[in-house]
């Protein structure tokens, strides 16, 4: 049921949306986050940011955080798409894409997707400052507490 | 029983770009049974393991891809992962 | 900022998606609702769902919504879009786009701006189920509870 | 002060279709100041009315595009829209 990719290319969000939901009548709510590159970070702008992942295991990861969210809500489809490679402001990161019966199991396993992806899959984040510093990422406590609150 | 355990180091991000290679396999010496052993061990392979391992609060492991704990026991074969929290999404 | 409309039209989630992000590069989350026709309602099939709303009204209330959602969350842009007329089961009924800085009060204001529409936006379903009768939608105490949780 | 104050009504979703027609423009007489009066005086104008009007805990009343409660004033010009809980998203 879940579509599960990491991939260097962009993504469609309403081509997505479309293959998830084709000759579907069963599907009430659909809900999606999609993450972009910001053009700063901690007020410094920033020209690009480089993902790095652990292939195999992330999408061993992203099939497990798929199937805990398919566990805890009735849910009709679940896509996540995570791009890694050298991004820039304005590019998309990630998508995940959360269909149901009823809008607030869709939201709430949308919320809960992302929470998990950020904290349970092995991606790591580098910014490319305008000097040509580089910096990788540090993992945000908030970001912790945010996937605490589905523990 | 004194047979080496080969086993395959991925290191990821920083982990990766302090030690200087992004994998390598090793043969683990008896004394290293389990992650936390692999840790005490591992600094003293070059200055570069020695910068990568500092700071330990801070590395997180998976073996078979899974993430593991310091008391992870390690088998002949094992694919064993060092890299920093994740920062995704 | 907000881009509102009710229309007998279909949307594209894509080319909404691209509009409200065209050129800019501080958004770092964007989350969505899509609410979708079912097939059936408490059990019997339906074949078709009409929309009825109150013209000018309607623009009034979703304006006035978007603007409560712009001042609870930092919100760089929402989109409203209901749709009107006669659906089938697979159609889309209404989106809801809203975009952040940061991801969590993306996700907070598309449920709070879904929870408002559906309770404070004049709009009215009516089903019409395989046998040719037709039944207008009742609507539910839950939802006036999901909207109450934002009072 | 016995001028005629000409306002216009508009019904939705199950009112229209039990009044018979989706808009009116009427006089309200004197003994209708505000919107409760109004569910008062509006039943006894039709049996369509009649019917529409019979269970007022389903019905919701919009002046001038803004809800509206039975103590809301009503003036000449005012629009006035009665319609059941809505049910859209």
């Amino acid at each position: 049921m879940a579509t599960i990719r990491v991939q260097t290319a962009d993504f469609s969000i309403g081509a997505e949306y479309a293959v998830l939901l084709a000759g579907r009548t069963d599907i009430g709510g659909l809900a999606s986050f999609i993450g972009t590159v910001r053009d700063s970070a901690k007020g410094r702008p920033i020209t690009a940011m480089t993902l790095e992942h652990y292939p195999g295991m992330t999408e061993a990861a992203m099939t497990r955080i798929a199937a805990e969210a398919a566990r805890r809500w009735d849910l009709l489809g679940i896509t996540l798409i995570h791009r890694v490679g050298t991004l820039h402001p304005g590019d998309n990161i990630v998508l995940v894409l959360a269909a149901c019966a009823h809008r607030q199991a869709a939201l709430d396993a949308t919320g809960f997707l992302i929470d998990w992806l950020k904290t349970k899959a092995p991606f790591w984040k580098k910014e490319t400052f305008v000097d040509g510093t580089e910096s990788w990422v540090e993992a945000r406590a908030d970001d912790e507490q945010a996937a605490d609150r589905w523990a | 029983m004194s047979a080496a355990r080969s086993v395959k180091l991925l290191y990821f991000a920083w982990l990766r770009e302090r030690v200087g290679v992004a994998e390598e396999d090793l043969a683990l010496p008896a004394t290293v049974a389990t992650v936390a052993d692999l840790l005490v061990w591992l600094p003293q392979r070059s200055p570069g393991h020695a910068a990568a391992f500092a700071t330990t609060a801070t590395v997180r492991c998976a073996v078979n891809q899974d993430f593991a704990t310091p008391d992870t026991a390690l088998s002949a074969g094992d694919e064993i992962a060092f890299f920093p929290p994740v920062t995704g999404g």
